[in-house]
């Protein structure tokens, strides 16, 4: 999904501001929404995580922008829980005497068909490019890297297949690559000649290059 | 145009009792338990950036460790206690004199759970995850640390399911210290890469 | 620039609501605005229309999505008169009583480079590609058609050319052409098979395709 | 990371408090007088769709009007009054039977001001520009428009300083119809591509 989500290399935002010893949550409703995050999925099992990453990407984008980070993550899960029916949205806004915003509905078509790469295609130092698909639905490349060339420096164990997996489609595993990509070719604006941005990718999002 | 705009938002409930609704929603229907997630919140105030610290304090210290980090992380962190979600598959990245890393997550904000804890606020914010894989010299001095133009930035982005951590480097004047005086110069900023190891003269 | 203003192809996006009888203007402070930004381009000559188009690029994300279009109108004309000096944002914000939020600054190297193009080089009928820059700066040509290929189906005269002519550069003039992308290109959950989207692009934004 | 959140909008002064700041500041310094900004307002409420639609009236009962606005809009406008600011190049774009054009400034909200009149909000919303480009069929559909797979649909984006507008289908039924009369039928949507030139049976 080309979402608000995918933010790397957007450019227009401020300032980072470390807060000094910051606490794991600020707010008692922080905390009670990450317990809620975990046990939808790992007591309740309503959805899974590449679902749930998908649900928040899903966001109305100025929304995204002005959540807190856990806003975002109880407005996906609770899209989830009334998505598959554990919910009903009237019930919790009724409970809540207001507004529960939720997100947007899955793309008609959220899946582009790549071929299933079981074994492993590439090694360390193997040229590789990344695709330029745009699927509609759940996907992990950031497009701020898609149709760029790196070099393969890392293979990952097999992990499960997240555009297929978001979407209720089969649960493949395969690897990832640590895929090196130099600043120079990512960024027309960039001027140091010795930075990288190193993504982590999956075997079916990638292409042999030269 | 409200849907654009937002300008529904002047009717929503606010975050407390929507949170408050979504729990007693599925409490009350028998879905979870509030055992549950307590546990869950304990687990997650377990996680803290002083157990990366710890880790790297001991890779700073014992070069069997240090090896042993490098080559498979996951399981060197799991021998001492640090394991979990967002922990499945670790990966040490372990700073030189030219070679600077910092970890980044542009698409939501995964993070290395056991090791560094919860992400903190900078880390989730539009801003970093926009901004540092694009123009990470000018992040990383607006955020203090100046590097010189000789050393390599290497902005490593967890868009799949590797967790990073950083092993910066250790700083100079601290030949006579133990694990833990180490581990106390090690922050949350300096295991994800925008602050080096603090100084012992500080 | 890589702005939140750059949304073609962005997901996430609601309904279309169209309002029956919309009059020129909603409210007097929009009809003053509209006319501000005239007189300060017209009259004033504080600044011309690309430093105006980027100035509004250069706004908080989340300010320019939740902003009305005339706040954005405002927005970018006074970040110029404070940038040019016409005016003191403390002094706007004495006389408005509170917090008058502007834009943000233009990158430090805000144009790439491009051969300045004086006579047309593409002709109807030709295959071209849009180069895969992405300055800091103002750019004219939509990153969803950046590294795509499409055909010139007509030629525009010569205007002036954005990328320098919003920063201070030289105001040269270049022909712009219509490039025609078929949609299916362009977008991979793209089902409709005859759709294209036509671009108005500068002739230093291009290079010859097969 | 007030910053980032936009919580310091809390502190925003009024937009029409802004609007008046800025207004007072320049007449006061006598950079721009009140004359000024009227003769601009009351330019932009003289530019209306009404224009364009007294043009392609013309261009469905006048032939030679026809060729001459498909050769050359901004001539063929002027010759009927309607010139000016953002109508300095005019192609008009004639749907036909099997192809239907729709026009977006997906950048910002440029739009043939003298032909068109200001931009209505729907066409400036952020949900229209990211959209129509991506899924014009799915967007003109919601908006009650549904076309036939048979018919291409061409989105023109106003990425420079071309202005289009749309010369839509003449509706049936319209034989006996003055200029006038048809020119009523021809809606600001209509010009620009999500709608269809009224019916007379409507």
């Amino acid at each position: 999904m080309d979402g608000i989500h995918d933010l790397g290399g957007t450019q227009g935002f401020g300032r980072i501001d470390v807060e000094a010893d910051e606490p794991v949550f600020h707010q008692p409703w922080q905390r009670t929404t990450f317990a809620l995050m975990m046990a939808t999925q790992i007591v309740m099992r309503s959805h899974n995580t590449d679902e749930y990453r998908h649900a928040i990407e899903r966001m109305r984008p100025a929304h995204y922008l002005l959540a807190d980070y856990y806003e975002r993550v109880l407005t996906g899960t609770v899209s989830l829980l009334v998505e598959k029916g554990h919910l009903s949205q009237a019930e919790l806004e009724q409970r809540a005497g207001g507004v529960f915003e939720l997100v947007g509905p899955v793309a008609e078509q959220p899946v582009v068909e790549l071929a299933p790469q079981v074994q492993p295609r590439f090694s360390i130092g193997d040229r590789v490019r990344l695709l330029t698909i745009s699927p509609g639905g759940h996907i992990r490349a950031p497009k701020f890297c898609r149709g760029h060339q790196g070099t393969v420096i890392h293979r990952a164990p097999p992990f499960r297949f997240p555009d297929t997996s978001a979407h209720g489609g089969e649960r493949r595993k395969e690897h990832t690559y640590h895929v090196e990509f130099a600043s120079t070719d990512l960024w027309s604006d960039d001027r140091a000649t010795n930075d990288s941005v190193i993504v982590d990718l999956w075997d079916s999002y990638l292409e042999a290059a030269s | 145009m409200s849907e654009q705009n937002g300008r529904q938002t002047q009717d929503a409930a606010s975050i407390e009792r929507r949170v408050a609704a979504t729990k007693a929603a599925l409490i009350e229907a028998g879905r979870i338990a509030e055992a549950d997630l307590e546990h869950f919140a304990h687990m997650a105030e377990d996680w803290k950036p002083e157990n990366g610290a710890k880790v790297v304090a001991r890779a700073w210290t014992d070069p069997d460790f240090r090896a042993r980090l490098l080559e498979d992380a996951t399981s060197a962190c799991a021998e001492m206690g640090y394991a979990g979600p967002q922990g499945e598959y670790i990966v040490a990245l372990e700073d030189t004199p030219d070679r600077h890393n910092v970890i980044v997550c542009t698409q939501c904000s995964c993070t290395a759970w056991p090791v560094l804890g919860l992400p903190p606020d900078w880390y989730k914010s539009p801003a970093y995850r926009a901004r540092v894989v694009r123009e990470p010299r000018r992040v990383l001095s607006e955020m203090g640390l100046e590097l010189s133009d000789e050393v390599a930035v290497r902005v490593w982005e967890t868009s799949a399911e590797t967790r990073y951590m950083v092993i910066p480097l250790r700083p100079e004047g601290t030949q006579a210290f133990t694990e833990d005086a180490l581990a106390r110069l090690v922050t949350r900023e300096a295991l994800t890469g925008v602050a080096l190891a603090n100084s012992p003269t500080r």
